[in-house]
This record gives structure tokens, sequence and C-alpha cells, in this order.
């Protein structure tokens, strides 16, 4: 087996045991959910219904606003109890659309099934937009923009993210072993949009399982499946356009600069959906986890649904909780309540108690350069950081702050255990702000 | 109510790794050395150990004290300069010198510049340096080995790069007997600094950091690389002038100096090329004094000076960044 | 003797033809008044003009592009300095103080949540909104205190920042560094001050703040021409100072404060209070 | 050949002006904040050495020598080496603004720098040849920069560092020289000289 990956990175225990072996279980209707009108990357969708409203499943209550935007729909049938500013996962108090469900779930009539072999590309990235699709893997940018490159731009392959390189989460892994049909059905979609043949799905060999079905079920549609090591951070759409095809996205770049579109195996089993069953993006499959967890599972969820709802389906916590982090524990939030809905974003909800927590001895960085042979942008953590600390925000340009993915290894190696990433982030900002200003 | 819950920004996991486990790892990396001049050695060799140590750790905690810091002595970094520099110690210093080499290193070498981590010149050699240049006799009056078994009492003897120097000086050749007492140079049979004398036990201890991923290959591959070729060559130009490049590695401080103090984080390049830099640096100067100077050993010499060109080997070493196109 | 002053003047002859075709070649052309209003100028780079540095500062007011009352430490000597220079009238700078209006600390405000990382206010910002309840309040993590450059900031115990009047110079980088924008600048003279920031209604203040301004007006009610009440936040009108000391008896939570003895209450800049007196 | 090449090495590594011979401590320790500055002034003193060291060599022997007047000696070299700092002054205000902002009032003082007019001196006591005078002076030169880049290296690290306040600004930069200057001793008896 043709083994790639990329360099740099490091490999964190991936304590995938807790739900790897869990099927997805449908997690059901909680007594609110809660919609926010910002889930995406872009301009936040305008909320179009009011109070008293009766709303059907995959109706829209919230428009796109722009191109990069996508419009926002009722994850069930019922009614609309408030529109309102709620606690969202950023952890401020943002326009939400609250929804008591009415207990039939039932889909809006309108919604119509289409065959993608009888659409035109255009007409198949319309109706994407219209479903609402976005990267599912986390970074929730709104999937029809990433499939309309800029004319003069050659895309020639596409990259399928089934590496879910995160520790802890292991939705993508039982999507792509339960919901094998509908990713390549979705595969060969969006490859029909972008005009092209090559796809390779990449795929980390800590899910042997996957990689066997996937790669026997793809033969024959002419995809390739790409193992790759375990190596934290491939998921970053730079790396495993490194790892897989050995290109390099050119810096402040898009993967498009380098003719490569990537897509979550998430995001194109929901364009499947989308267009075959009209059904645009309203469930998603999220995995709850983590020690302070009684029993860890991978739920399909309504988007909306409050944490606490899909804590109880998992019989609930494990003593009492110190940190709720929503997605991974590299680059997840931290989460100011349990009240907090799981949006389309939403890959998992993890909790960890005080005694999971990190032990803290912040001490001065020894130059011990852990975090330079870690970086997979090769970046100087230490360096950068010790700029931003001092607020020098020219020097912490010139060694390339703006590069930094923000994946968190230098932290996580950090022997002084230094918050580096944070401060880069920071002066990040500042960076930004200066560039504003001239 | 306060909430009780912690938010912080990503990641929320932690390797593990501490500063203080890395200072440890270097230590127990250093004992086999420490064992063996204390066989050679005995008693004035422990009493050197002890004083050295214990003083870097007790200065650490007077200036703790007096920069009204928190205590820094149990991260393991004062320690770790104290056996460093009882192993650049003769053994039968007195306890005064051991007391002021220490009192150098600590204050001077590293408190002064606000503590671990800031120190720019590797804090035992820089008590070295001080302690040859004001106190020479002192520091050059070398106790031949004896080993605790054969009870015999201490003679002064010259080292075999001093002997070599002055062999050089006197008569423009190398001394007859060089190459006869390999072996011992091997195990340690020499006189010498404490922890210059056994190769053996000091390739030992700066294997285990390289296994236990404390330190890279980089630096001390190419420092003794360098020195060894360097040396190589002026010994196939003329080998009754210049010692082969095996006396070069056998004997001084190289492999103590390539594994420990060349290697020392805080004042070495945080990048493999930088780090490469550097050794090759530490190599090509210390073969040059050793072979031209006026001190027979320049281990301590070169990786201070290199250690003064860290920053600037830091500033141009850059690893060339993911995506960067080069520009035509 | 003669030899001794042909040669030497002939050096000198010889360098000073060079000398002065070279000064002719490689002239620079620099405004005498930008190096005279550089002499008048405090010197200590602090940036409170927007221009990095003084010499920068004088070169902008030396070509008309700055404001020549654009040094606020330098105070009216230096505008009076520049005027001169410049031969225009002086328009006189107020002299300005930073006040944190705020006293919210560990011990009288609430928090949101436990913050864990980088001693930042801005990188605690960006978390949540910061970790205490408080929407305007002190975060207490110091970057103020690590912003200005004349050391006249310092944190409590309790994590508050506190202003020495004396050393501050009116710079205004602690006020652009503050994430929550709760320094204030407020005229010199002046030493009455609400150290409260927050708009909140009194009832939400008070579920998270022992002495927040919860907009009862009383103050307003004591003195009406030195207090304005918008948004449940009093304001004092600095150009009734002197009245608006009246009202800080009656104020209900003890944020109206006086700043009369020249220190915050509770720094270690106060000096120490003799209770026997 | 190897002669040259020996007054070179120890001219910048064995006795460097600045850290062995302590000359020069002025700009040294006064422009080394930041590397590019350093560098600027390193520049800047390696061409005015090595102009001033041909031109007193003339003077020395050309002048001084033949009418028996070496007692101005050194009156008439301060006069060449201050001409000279002038010229330099006037180009890299013209060509670079930057660096002659960065360099301040230490441009100027290269004027009175004692490591300049310690290299034409020390030509002449030496009674070094015309090449050889060039060669040391550039060795100087070299030097001087060396210690000076050197030195700025650190100096920037060191801004970095939490230094107690009663050692920060110029106390913990001389002790940093200090041990520079320690590091250098290692070169002592490289060569004779």
């Amino acid at each position: 087996m043709d083994v790639k990956t990329f360099a740099g990175g490091l490999h964190p225990p991936d304590s995938k045991e807790y739900a790897k072996d869990k099927v997805i279980e449908r997690c059901p209707l909680p007594d609110e959910l809660v919609i926010p009108a910002a889930q995406h990357i872009g301009a936040p969708a305008e909320i179009c219904v009011a109070a008293g409203d009766l709303v059907k499943k995959g109706q829209v209550i919230a428009t796109a606003k722009g191109f990069v935007s996508v419009p926002i729909h009722a994850s069930t049938s019922g009614e609309v109890i408030a529109v309102e500013p709620r606690l969202h996962p950023m952890g401020k108090l943002l326009p939400a659309v609250v929804i008591k469900p009415d207990g039939e779930d039932q889909w809006d009539e309108s919604l119509q099934q289409q065959d993608p072999d009888q659409l035109d590309a255009d007409a198949l990235k319309k109706l994407i937009g219209q479903a609402g699709i976005v990267g599912m893997g986390g970074a929730t940018f709104p999937a029809h923009v990433k499939l309309s490159p800029p004319e003069g731009k050659k895309i020639d392959t596409l990259i399928l993210n089934g590496v879910e390189c995160e520790p802890y989460l292991t939705a993508d892994h039982r999507m792509m072993l339960e919901e094998s049909e509908r990713i390549i059905d979705g595969i060969k979609i969006v490859r029909k949009v972008l005009g092209l043949e090559t796809a390779i799905i990449g795929i980390e060999i800590n899910k042997p399982d996957a990689i066997e079905k996937l790669a026997k079920e793809c033969a024959p549609h002419n995809i390739k499946v790409q193992p790759l090591k375990v190596q934290y951070p491939q998921g970053a759409e730079k790396q495993l356009i490194d790892a897989c095809t050995g290109r390099q996205v050119p810096t402040g770049g898009l993967p498009m600069d380098c003719g490569v579109v990537v897509q979550n195996v998430g995001t194109c089993a929901a364009i499947s959906d989308a267009i075959r069953l009209g059904r645009p993006l309203v469930e998603r499959v999220a995995t709850v986890t983590g020690p302070g967890i009684r029993n860890p599972k991978n739920l399909l969820i309504a988007v909306g649904t409050p944490l606490k709802h899909m804590l109880d389906q998992c019989d609930g916590l494990d003593g009492k909780p110190a940190k709720i982090i929503m997605g991974g524990p590299m680059m997840g939030q931290t989460q100011l309540s349990l009240d907090v809905p799981a949006i389309r974003g939403t890959s998992g909800l993890l909790i960890f108690r005080e005694q999971d927590l990190p032990r803290k001895n912040a001490g001065p960085c020894i130059r011990c350069g852990r975090c330079i042979s870690v970086c997979p942008i090769h970046l100087q953590p230490t360096t950068i950081a010790a700029y931003a600390r001092l607020d020098r925000v020219d020097e912490a340009e010139s060694y390339n702050a703006l590069d930094c993915i923000e994946c968190g290894c230098c932290t996580y190696i950090c022997p002084a255990t230094l918050p580096l990433v944070q401060s880069i982030r920071h002066i990040k900002g500042g960076i930004m702000a200066k560039r504003r200003k001239i | 109510m306060d909430n009780t819950l912690y938010l912080s920004s990503s990641p929320h996991i932690h390797s593990g790794e501490t500063t203080e486990r890395i200072m440890r790892l270097v230590i127990y990396a250093l004992l086999p050395a420490a064992a063996v001049s204390l066989y050679f050695f005995g008693l004035p060799a422990l009493k050197t150990l002890l004083i050295c140590t214990l003083g870097c750790i007790a200065f650490e905690a007077l200036a703790n004290k007096l920069m009204k810091q928190p205590l820094t002595v149990k991260d393991g970094s004062g320690a770790l300069t104290g056996i460093l520099l009882a192993l650049n110690m003769p053994a039968s210093s007195a306890w005064w010198l051991s007391l002021l080499g220490a009192a150098v290193a600590i204050l001077i070498g590293k408190m002064i510049y606000g503590g671990l981590g800031y120190n720019p010149f590797n804090p035992a050699l820089v008590a070295r340096v001080v302690l040859l240049i004001s106190f020479p006799v002192q520091m050059t009056s070398w106790t031949a080995p004896a080993p605790l078994t054969t009870g015999i009492d201490a003679v002064t003897a010259a080292t075999p790069l001093g002997e070599m120097k002055m062999s050089v000086m006197l008569t423009g050749k190398l001394p007859e007997n060089l190459n006869s007492g390999m072996l011992d140079y091997f195990t340690g049979n020499m006189a010498g600094c404490l922890g210059e004398v056994s190769a053996i036990a000091l390739l030992a201890g700066g294997l285990f950091l390289i296994y236990k991923k404390v330190i890279t290959w980089h630096i001390p591959v190419s420092f003794i690389g360098t020195t060894l070729g360097v040396g190589a060559i002026f010994w196939l130009v003329d080998a009754s002038k210049y010692p082969n490049p095996l006396f070069h590695l056998l004997t001084g401080g190289l492999i103590l100096g390539a594994f420990f103090m060349a290697t020392d984080m805080v004042t070495s390049p945080v990048t493999y090329q930088g780090m490469l830099i550097f050794g090759f640096g530490c190599g090509l100067l210390t073969i040059l004094i050793r072979l031209f100077g006026g001190y027979p050993e320049g281990v301590s010499f070169a990786i201070l000076l290199m250690n003064a060109a860290t920053p600037l080997i830091d500033r141009y070493c850059r690893p060339k960044i993911y995506g960067q196109v080069e520009k035509a | 003797m003669l030899a001794a002053v042909l040669s030497l003047g002939g050096i000198g002859l010889v360098a000073a033809t060079a000398l002065g075709i070279a000064a002719k070649k490689f002239a620079v052309e620099v405004d005498p008044r930008e190096l005279e209003i550089l002499d008048v100028l405090p010197g200590a780079n602090c940036g409170a003009c927007g221009y990095p540095g003084c010499s920068g500062f004088a070169k902008g007011v030396a070509e008309g592009k700055a404001a020549p009352n654009l040094c606020t430490p330098g105070g009216i000597e230096t505008l009076e300095g520049i005027a001169r220079i410049l031969g225009i009238e002086a328009a006189a700078v107020e002299p300005k103080v930073a006040v944190v209006a705020c006293q919210g600390d560990n011990a009288k405000a609430r928090v949101k949540y436990k913050y864990l990382g980088l001693t930042d206010c801005n990188a605690a910002q960006k978390i949540a909104d910061g970790p205490k309840n408080c929407p305007a309040g002190c975060l207490g993590l110091g970057s103020c205190e690590m912003a200005c450059p004349f050391g006249a900031i310092e944190m409590t115990s309790e994590n508050l920042a506190v202003i020495n009047r004396d050393k501050c110079t009116g710079c205004e980088k602690c006020v652009a560094v503050c994430p929550r924008q709760v320094i204030k600048m407020t005229p010199r003279k002046s030493t009455t001050h609400v150290l409260c920031n927050s708009t909140d209604k009194g009832a939400k203040i008070r579920s998270y703040c022992d002495i927040g301004c919860i907009g009862c007006h009383i103050c307003k009610k004591t003195v009406p021409e030195a207090y304005a009440v918008e948004t449940f936040l009093a304001k004092v009108d600095y150009e009734h100072d002197e009245e608006a000391a009246l009202a800080i008896e009656k104020c209900p939570t003890k944020c109206i404060r006086d700043f009369s003895s020249g220190y915050p209450e509770g720094s270690s800049f106060a000096p120490p209070r003799n209770d026997a007196a | 050949m190897v002669e040259l090449l020996l007054i070179l090495v120890s001219a910048v590594f064995v006795n460097n002006f600045v850290l062995a011979r302590f000359l020069g401590i002025c700009p040294f320790l006064g422009v080394s904040k930041k590397v590019e500055t350093a560098l600027g002034m390193g520049m800047a003193v390696i061409f005015v050495m090595t102009v001033a060291s041909v031109v007193t060599w003339f003077i020395q022997y050309l002048i001084l020598t033949p009418f028996g007047i070496e007692y101005l000696q050194t009156i008439a070299f301060i006069l060449v080496i201050a001409s000279l700092v002038q010229l330099v002054e006037m180009v890299i205000q013209k060509t670079s603004p930057v660096l002659y902002q960065s360099l301040g009032i230490f441009l100027p003082l290269i004027t009175t720098n004692c490591a300049v007019l310690g290299v034409a001196v020390l030509n002449i006591q030496k009674s070094y040849s015309f090449i050889e005078s060039v060669v040391f002076a550039l060795g100087a030169g070299l030097g001087f920069t060396l210690a000076m880049v050197l030195f700025a290296g650190l100096r920037e690290r060191t801004d970095l560092c939490p230094v107690p306040r009663s050692f920060q600004g110029t106390a913990i930069a001389l002790v940093t020289a200090g041990l520079l200057s320690l590091a250098f001793m290692g070169f002592a008896g490289l060569v004779k000289g």
C-alpha cells in the first residue's frame, strides 16, 4: 500500500476508541430547536419568518445574503415560537429562529427530486447553493462558492477529505462506513459540476475498514482511495493537497490556485441528498464523545439541537464538566453553556472534566525548537509568539505569521505550555488591522 | 453565581512534554559519565560535583529571591548547569573554585538575563572560561586517574591534549607515545576534566538523548563530523605534526561538548539548518584552536563563539514555508 | 616650521576642496525648523501624536502636514515652543489624563467563565467576548499596563487597572489598546469621575457587579447641572467639575469617586493611609 | 601571501579592535541595537578605515617623514579622517536616508573614533608596507563589523528578555559585551603578533 503524508505535524493519541464502533443513531427531536442565522463563513442569512409562523421541514427560514452566503432551512416541521438573539457557539448572542417541533417531522412538499444526469453544471451548482450546503468538516465554507472557480483557473483534481485527523471525532469515519453510496454519488455530482475526472479520497490508515470498503466500491467509478499516514493536521486543506498530490498551495492563495478543489466526504453525502431527494442541509452526523460522557455515540442530529439534548441521548455526563468543546480537541471552540445549539458545522461535542485538562505550568520558552519541527507550514511559532507578546507587528509579519493555519500543533507540543497559537492568532489580528489602515 | 466552566483558545489537549522532563533526561544522560569520573578520580570528584550542583541550585534560589520571582529551581535547569560545570572542572578543584564557578554560571551566565530561556551563552561554559582565564594554574592542574581499586594517591599529570600542545610547541613534533593510549582515552583512563575523560560513557548518554528525542542529531553530527574531517585533512598533510582524528575525538571535551553543551537548546539555533551551521562552526573553531591556538582545548571557546552567532544564524536561517513561491 | 605649516595647510586645502565639491553634489535639503522643533519636543517617542517618534512628528509639523498641538505629553510648553518656531498663535491643548472607568475587580464583579490562556485583554476578548459578565468592564489582564510607555498603569492584586495621575502624560496608548474602551481621557483638572462603563439596566448590572452605575439618577437629582444620565450610565459634565463632587456621598453604589488626592484608592501608588489622623 | 593572511586573521579575530584592543567602544555600544544598523555602521567603518589608512600612509611617508614633522602625525591624521567621515556622511545621507537616521550621532563620531585613528597609527608603528596597511585596515574594519553584527544580534535577543530592572539597557549590554569578549579570548595565540 502506497501510504503518503505531508512534512511536519504530529501524532497525538487519536482517542477514537470512544465512538468509532458506534453505529450512527438518529437523535430524537428536542422540545425546541434553536437555529441561528449565522452558520457559515460569509454574510449571515436574513431571517424571513416571524414568531407564530408554521414551517415545514426543509422550508427556507432565512435567505442568503450575497454570493458567499447560503439560505437556512427549518430542520423539522412545527411552529416558530420566537425570533430573537440566542447564545451562539461563537459565545455571543446572535439572531436565531426558535422552532417548537410538532412531532410530525414533515418535509416541505415543494421540494423536488431531480436526476443529476439530466442537469447541467450550472443548474447543479444553483441547487447546491439553494440547499444551503456548506463544508461539513467544520470550516462551513459555502460549497457552491468552492465549486465556482473564477474564469481562467484550471481545476483538474477533486480531493475528498475523509481524513478526520482530529482526535476523538469519528463522524466522518462512520459516514464512510455506513453512507458510502451517498458519498460516491455526491462525488460524481461534484465531478460533473467541475468538469473533471480525477477524484481522490484521502483516508488515514487508522480507519482500515473505511479504506477497504471505499476502495472496493469506488473502483468502478474511477475514484482513487489514497491511504495516508496518521498525522495531524492532515485534514487541513493545504496539508491534504500536499499529501495526496505533492502540490503546494501558494502562500496567501486558495487550493484552486494549484488546480485542486477539496470537499469533505460528509459534504458530498449532503450534495447527493440535495439533488436526488431535493432535501436541503437540515441534519448532520456529530460525534458526542470525551471522557466526560457516559456513553459516547455518533448521532444524526437536526440542525439547531441544543447540546444538552444530545448529551441526554448519550446517558448524560460522567462527572462535572470543566470544558465543553464544539469540534475536536485541537481546533474546537469552548462553549459557555450546554444550551448552545449544534449547527451545520458541528462535527462533534467533546466534554472534558477537570482531571482531563492538560496540566498547566507555563514557563519561559527554552527554545527547544519542537514547535518549529512540528509546524505543518514550517513557520517559527515561538519567534512569532515572542514578537506578538511585545506587539511588534512588523517583525511578526516578516516571519509569515499570516500563513499560520492555527492547527495547534505548536501549542500541543510546547514543553513550556505556552499558548503559542493564541499569541499568533492575536498578532494576525494586529497585522490585518495594520494592513487595513494602509 | 460565577460560572465554573473553562474557556480557552484551541488546542485543548497537550502532549505532556515539560521543561522539567527535558532537564531530567539530560541529567540522567550525564550520570554514566559522572559515575566513571567518580571511579577514576574518587572523592575529590564527588566533592566538586556536589559543590557545583548544590551551589548552582542555591545561587538560583538566591537570585529568585533578590528578583522577587517565584522559585524556579524546580525546573532542574540549575542542577543541570551545576553538573555540566562540574564535568568541566579538574577533579582536584578547590571548593572555592567550584563555588565561584557556580556563582558565575548562574548569576552572570543566566539569571542576569532573566533566567531560564533567555541567556545567550551557555552558563556552564561562561563559568568555565571565566575560571580558566582568571585562575589558569588551578584550572589546569590535572590529577592522573587513580581508580578506586588501585588505592594509589593522586598525582598531577597533563592531559593528552596538553601534552600534545607542549610537545608541538617545544619540538614541532607530536609526542611519541600519542597513539598508544587510545583504549585508555576511550574508557576514560586519562587526566582531564571530570566529564571529558570517558568517551564511552558520554557517547552512551548522548545516544540516549537522541533516542529519547530530547536532542536531534544535527548539532552533534555536524560538530564532531567537522572536527574529525578538518582534523583528518591536517593529519593527512603532515602526520608528524598533527594528530589523527581519533585522537581528537577521544581526548578533550569534544563528545561532552557536542552532545551536551552545544545542544543546549537555549543557546543554540532553533532550526535544523541553523543547527547544522552551528555544529559546523563549532567544529571548525575547535580544531583551529586545538591545532593553532594558544589553548590546548578549544571546545569551550568554540561553543561560546557560536553561541554569540546564534541570534544571527536564527535570523538568516528560516525554513522555507509551505507554499512559498520562489521569486524569479 | 614652514614645512609643517605648508603641508598641513595643503592637506587641509585638498580635503576642504573635496568636501566642498561633495557638499554640492550630495546636498540634501533639510528644513532647519524641523531640527528646532525636535529640540522642543519631549523626546519620549511615545507616538501619542500618531507619528513614529518625535522626529517624525517634527518633520510633519515643519512640512505643515501635522497639527502643531498633537503632542499632549509635551503640554503647553511644547506647543508654545512649536508656535514660536513656526511663528503662529498657540491654540492651547487642555492637558488630559486617563481614567479607568471601572471598579469591578475580581472581588466585585462576577465572571462569565474561567479564562485559560494568554495574559492579554484583546486575546481574552476574542473568546466569547471576554471572561467577565459585564460587557464593558475592565478585564484585568494588563494589556494597558504593558502598553503604557511611562509606567503609569498598574494592576491591583484583584486585577483591576489603576492609573497614576502623576505619571500619566495623556498619550492615549492605553485607550488604543483596551478592547473594551474602559479607559477614558478626562481633563486633568477634573477630579470627580463616574467609574463605570456599562450601559446595561440597573437590575442586570446588579446581577454581575457590586459597584456599577445603575442609572438611578440620584447624582443628577443632587447636582442637576453636573450630571447627565444616558442609557443607564451617569456622566460628569466636566464644565461643572467642582459641583459634581457634591454627589459623591450620595451615590448608592459608590461608583462616583474623588481623585483630588491624585491617587486612585487601593493602588500601591497611594501613600499609606494615616489612620491615627 | 601567508604574511598578509596572518595580518588579516590577526586583525579580524585575534586582536579584534573592539573585543581585544577595546577601541571603538562608543559606536559598538551606541549603534548595535539592530543588526541592519550595525551592518551599515560596519560597512561605513570598513570604508573609512581602508581609505584613511591609504591616505595616512601616503601622508606619513610622503609628507611627514621627508619633512621631519612626524610630531604632527596625530593632527594630520585626524584632519584627513574627519574629512573622510564628512564625505561618507554626505553620501549616506543622500543615498540611504534610513540608514542615516538610524546611525544618528554616531556617524559624525567616527571622526573621533579611536578605532580609525588607531588603525592609521598602528600601520605606522608596525611599519607595515603599503599593501600590508591596506590589508590590516581591511581586517580591522571586518573585525569591527563582525563584532558589531554579533553583538547587535545578541542585543536584539536580550531585548526580548525580562532582564531585571536594575540591569536593563546599557548594563546588560556591557555584560553581554564582556561575555562576547571572553569568547574571543579563545582566539588568543592563534596568530603570534
